[in-house]
């Protein structure tokens, strides 16, 4: 039988994790071991994870290629599919299409010190390239991560921070909007761009990935840039709506740009050459 | 293949599309209903319309019908068994009286649904479609689809080309394709050989207009233009203009539930529309008409070209005829077009 | 047509308003929306019978309404709307001029919103005649044929939303039909969604349609959904004395009279 | 064949027509069981397109009931409903609805002997009048041989 590009996975939900108010982790195995065995993902990558009878909608692989036998995504809920995924419960199948976009070029990275730059529930998107790092870690030279959100309840993946924070081969800074601290906070009270500037990391041989709302983007990047950051080295990820995935619905189209085929990963250097319609 | 031509009478048309009926085809031609032609399946020769410029709707919903199912599922508890596209439900179909601008629009369809990942659906549809087309003999101020690299009798994507010799004359068909040599096997007699025939002045006089070329190298240095927003002050944001186009192909993909069944399906969508870039946390990349209406245009001349290396227009104005604000698309381009940089 | 375009360059000229909202040659024998925003392009409005775009529908629109303070060319049916979207504060005197325009072309000054009013009151809104008779051919039908007919018609619907866009009255910033929590309509376009979509749409129309067939006009596929919106209007009239827009605000279905009177409510 | 078991849907408000359907269980009076009922705070509440959900959805019949008219516990709810109601179903009728498949009534609270009978008559009638197989057709008729309408 042939099978159409639209066809998704049948994935079982292997465990369910609450990270903060309304932001779920869900593992996932395939129910068709052959499916499992076929298939195989990069750092950066994304998918169309579906709830049969309410729909589609696209989000990262937040988990690492290195970790092999399951994937992993988390969602805040705020639509009509990520509402019905977080009613779903341990055992329930769902569907997934993917792997679709670009990748983070981490081969290009060998040798070179990382930035992690992330904001709320953007995180996701990024721990599958910093898990990816961490597990090949010989590769790369100093790894930072900067990671805020609004309070401290509003931090995901608050076990792996843990995690993270305890290994000394990886610097991490954690911060909360002014207001959003508790009493017994230990990291920093402050705006992820005034962080950042603040630890002043150095741009020398170093890429910085930024992943966050679009208003801590906009002020991140001129602190990189006054750090000393090229454009060429700062990398993002778009979060255009989309439909198919592949390059056809039209949905993620920005300029000459399908975000769905040649992102969602971006420089800022490519960012520039695109109308501002992302 | 080079292209075979052959006479058919006037009388021996209706005596193919029986022969086609007869062969299990599918026929769609178009139909009038309510003062306007539509391709419809038809099951007798004398309810296709005659006397048409041009159809309201392209005849691109035959390939890339508005509700395309991709797969059926059935929730049993936390299980789901799921069943994909059903191939076999693809028949035979036979185009009739497709005009050039549509047929043309067919491979640029085929840019979108194949220039990467390959869709098979699409893909099954236009193979098993076999087109049917007539030359222009008539056009109105709408039409240009000369300007895009068009022509009224254009045999491009056809698999037989008819043009009508004359007022009350017989046809003249250009057999250009092996699908088409297949219908040919199928009525030879009908097919009769012919001396070469000049068709050039059967056809309809559509003057050019303007040149893509310059247009889409304008376009380039155009995207923050005030004439967009000029343009597209009176545009009210429907979506007519996608959905008659024969090239525009966005869609959205849905499910339709009915308890523990339901299926998945993909409907065309149009970029016009407010929603179609809304983010769920509220941000609209696209918030105005004007970026809207731009995207349009800049999507069919300069992002298609650049990517698919195809144009996405085929002039054939079905956009321009059914806008209820008239915005004219060759309006536009033209005046885009004399505007200095 | 010298009234129209000389009290339009008043308006620009003495900075009355930013932006006079009327009609132009279009393409082929088409007229379409002009928007005058400098004296010298007045001279382009015209107007005569083919002018029946709705123009009422562009004061609701975000990038029209930005340009500052409007004045619209108002045929009866523009006025009805204008005064139905004044009671549903949509516009106000504040930001809109209304230059009546009678079908002899004869220009109407209007002060105010309220003398709009009274002049819209002195018409009735009455099917015409053509529309009048599919009506009563549909009235005679049995409910099964009539449901067989509307089917049918609908049929061809795509959903391309040209009736929502071109209706004065259809200007929420998300119809029903874009909401999916819960999805009242479905959003492909068969026969159920289609249904669905033009029954809710009448629905909404109920009491407040001003009859001006922008709906129908607008239909690239030329399906005949004002009978929908016109058979509302006729039951309106029998079941609670018929309507008129009213500055008073008070639409048909969002009042009642305690005596209403029905004959099905057991 | 087995008979025939008409779906009814009934949408109903709190105060009255919920509570009348109450009094008819504990007054122990037997109606049909084809009827399920869907409680809402009040008539005003009722959504049209919630009745035309119901078809979609495979019910044969539908009642709509609350408070009589004065009644109501917000005021004018069910004054609101019933002109939203003259509306629908004539709106109903024009599109070829079968408005006999739909019945409004008002029940009280202290109606549970009407309750018993509105339920019993509408299923009846709608058991005479067969499934509502016009509607369904459309409702669930498979997508893919509607794409070339």
């Amino acid at each position: 039988m042939i099978d159409s590009l639209y066809m998704p996975y049948l994935m079982r939900i292997e465990k369910i994790t609450c990270e903060a108010p309304g932001v779920k982790t869900f593992m996932l195995k395939f129910v068709n071991e052959e499916d499992q065995n076929n298939f195989a993902f990069k750092a950066g990558q994304f998918g169309e994870y579906s709830v049969f009878g309410e729909g589609e909608s696209t989000f990262c692989i937040a988990s690492s290629p290195t970790r092999k036998g399951y994937i992993e995504c988390t969602f805040r809920q705020s639509g009509k599919v990520t509402n019905a995924l977080a009613g779903c419960e341990e055992g329930s199948v769902i569907g997934f299409r993917g792997p679709y976009g670009n990748i983070f070029p981490l081969d290009e990275w060998k040798g070179k010190n990382i930035l992690f730059i992330a904001g709320g529930i953007a995180l996701p998107p990024m721990r599958c390239v910093i898990w990816n790092a961490l597990d090949t870690r010989e590769n790369f030279k100093d790894i930072t991560i900067v990671y805020g959100a609004k309070s401290v309840n509003d931090l995901v993946y608050k076990n792996e921070l843990k995690e993270w924070e305890i290994r000394d081969d990886v610097r991490l800074v954690t911060t909360v909007d002014p207001g959003g601290e508790t009493p017994d906070w230990k990291g920093e009270v402050g705006f992820v761009p005034s962080i950042v500037e603040k630890i002043a990391p150095s741009a020398e041989n170093t890429v910085a990935v930024v992943c966050g709302p679009p208003v801590m983007i906009k002020f991140t990047f001129p602190v990189l840039a006054k750090l000393g950051f090229r454009d060429e080295n700062v990398f993002t990820t778009l979060e255009n709506r989309m439909k198919c995935g592949f390059g056809k619905c039209g949905h993620c189209n920005v300029g000459k740009v399908y975000v769905c085929k040649d992102g969602p990963v971006f420089t800022q250097a490519q960012l520039k050459e695109l109308p501002d319609e992302y | 293949m080079n292209i075979e031509r052959r006479l058919v009478r006037k009388d021996s048309l209706e005596k193919l599309f029986d022969i086609l009926r007869q062969n299990k085809k599918t026929v769609f031609a178009p139909v009038m209903k309510n003062g306007k032609a539509s391709f419809k399946p038809v099951g007798s020769f004398s309810s296709i319309a005659e006397d048409y410029i041009q159809t309201t709707q392209s005849s691109k919903e035959v390939i890339f019908p508005r509700v395309e199912k991709f797969l059926d599922y059935e929730k049993n508890g936390k299980e789901v068994s799921i069943k994909g596209f059903d191939y076999q439900s693809v028949t035979e179909t036979v185009l009739w009286g497709v005009r050039p601008c549509d047929t043309i629009g067919f491979g640029t369809l085929n840019s979108i649904f194949n220039w990467d990942f390959k869709d098979e659906i699409f893909n099954a549809r236009l193979s098993k479609t076999i087109i049917l087309s007539f030359s222009c003999n008539k056009s109105d101020d709408y039409c240009f689809c000369t300007s895009v690299g068009g022509n009224p009798g254009s045999t491009a994507g056809s698999d037989i080309l008819f043009t009508k010799l004359g007022a009350d004359g017989d046809y003249l068909a250009e057999v250009v394709t092996e699908k088409g040599q297949a219908i040919v096997a199928l009525a030879s007699e009908l097919f009769e050989k012919t001396e070469s025939v000049e068709k050039e002045k059967f056809l309809a006089n559509v003057p050019v207009k303007f040149n893509q070329e310059e247009i889409r190298k304008k376009l380039e240095k155009f995207f923050k233009s005030s004439q967009w927003v000029e343009q597209s002050l009176k545009c009210l944001g429907c979506g007519a203009c996608a959905f008659v186009c024969p090239t525009c192909a966005c869609f959205d993909i849905q499910d339709d539930a009915h308890g523990k069944i339901g299926s998945r399906m993909r409907c065309w969508d149009s970029c016009g529309y407010s929603q179609f870039t809304v983010h769920t946390s509220g941000h609209n990349p696209r918030s105005v008409q004007s970026q809207r209406w731009r995207q349009r245009i800049m999507h069919k001349f300069s992002y298609m070209p650049e990517r698919l290396s195809v144009y996405g227009c085929t002039g054939c104005g079905r956009c321009s005829r059914a806008c209820p604000a008239d915005m004219n698309i060759l309006e536009h381009l033209i005046s885009i077009q004399e505007v200095k940089i | 047509m010298d009234d129209l375009r000389k009290r339009a360059k008043e308006l620009i000229d003495t900075s009355a308003v930013k932006v006079v909202i009327g009609y132009e040659q279009g393409t082929g024998n088409k007229t379409r929306a002009l928007f005058v925003e400098n004296s010298e392009v007045a001279d382009k409005l015209i107007f005569d019978s083919r002018c029946v775009q709705n123009l009422a529908a562009y004061v609701t629109k975000q990038e029209v309404k930005s340009k500052g303070k409007m004045a619209i060319t108002a045929t009866l049916p523009v006025m009805r709307a204008i005064i139905q979207l004044a009671s549903e504060f949509q516009v106000n005197d504040d930001n809109l001029i209304v230059i009546g325009i009678t079908p002899e072309s004869k220009i109407i000054d209007f002060k105010n919103l309220e003398e709009v009013e009274t002049y819209v009151h002195q018409f009735q809104i009455e099917i015409d005649a053509r529309n009048r008779e599919i009506l009563d051919k549909l009235d005679k039908m049995t409910p099964s044929e009539r449901w067989k007919f509307w089917i049918d018609e609908l049929s061809p619907c795509f959903k391309c939303y040209a009736c929502r866009a071109a209706c004065p009255m259809c200007y929420c910033s998300r119809c029903t039909v874009d909401f999916n929590r819960p999805q009242w309509i479905p959003v492909s376009s068969n026969e159920l969604g289609n249904l669905e979509w033009h029954f809710m749409r009448a629905m909404h129309l109920t009491g407040r349609c001003v009859d001006c067939d922008a709906c129908a006009n607008a239909c690239p596929l030329a399906i005949p959904i004002n009978l929908l919106t016109k058979k509302m209007i006729e039951d309106a009239k029998s079941d609670f004395g018929g309507y008129q827009p009213s500055l008073k605000g008070e639409n048909l279905l969002s009042t009642f009279k305690p005596d209403d009177k029905e004959n099905f409510i057991q | 064949m087995a008979e025939f078991e008409p779906k009814i849907v009934a949408f109903v408000c709190n105060w009255c027509t919920y509570a009348g359907a109450d009094l008819t269980g504990t007054s122990r009076i037997k109606y049909a069981s084809n009827v399920r009922i869907v409680r809402f705070p009040c008539t005003g509440r009722i959504d049209y397109m919630l009745l035309l959900k119901a078809f979609d959805e495979g019910a044969d019949g539908i009642i709509v009931s609350g408070c009589h008219p004065n009644d109501c516990h917000y005021t004018s709810g069910n004054f609101h409903a019933r002109r939203r109601w003259m509306a629908f179903r004539s709106l109903c009728d024009f599109i070829g609805i079968d408005t006999r498949r739909i019945k409004f009534s008002w029940v009280s609270a202290a109606e549970g002997a009407k309750w018993a009978d509105i339920v019993n008559t509408t299923v009846a009638s709608v058991r005479e009048l067969g499934p509502y197989d016009e509607y369904k057709k459309v409702a669930k008729k498979p997508v893919k041989e509607e794409s070339h309408g």
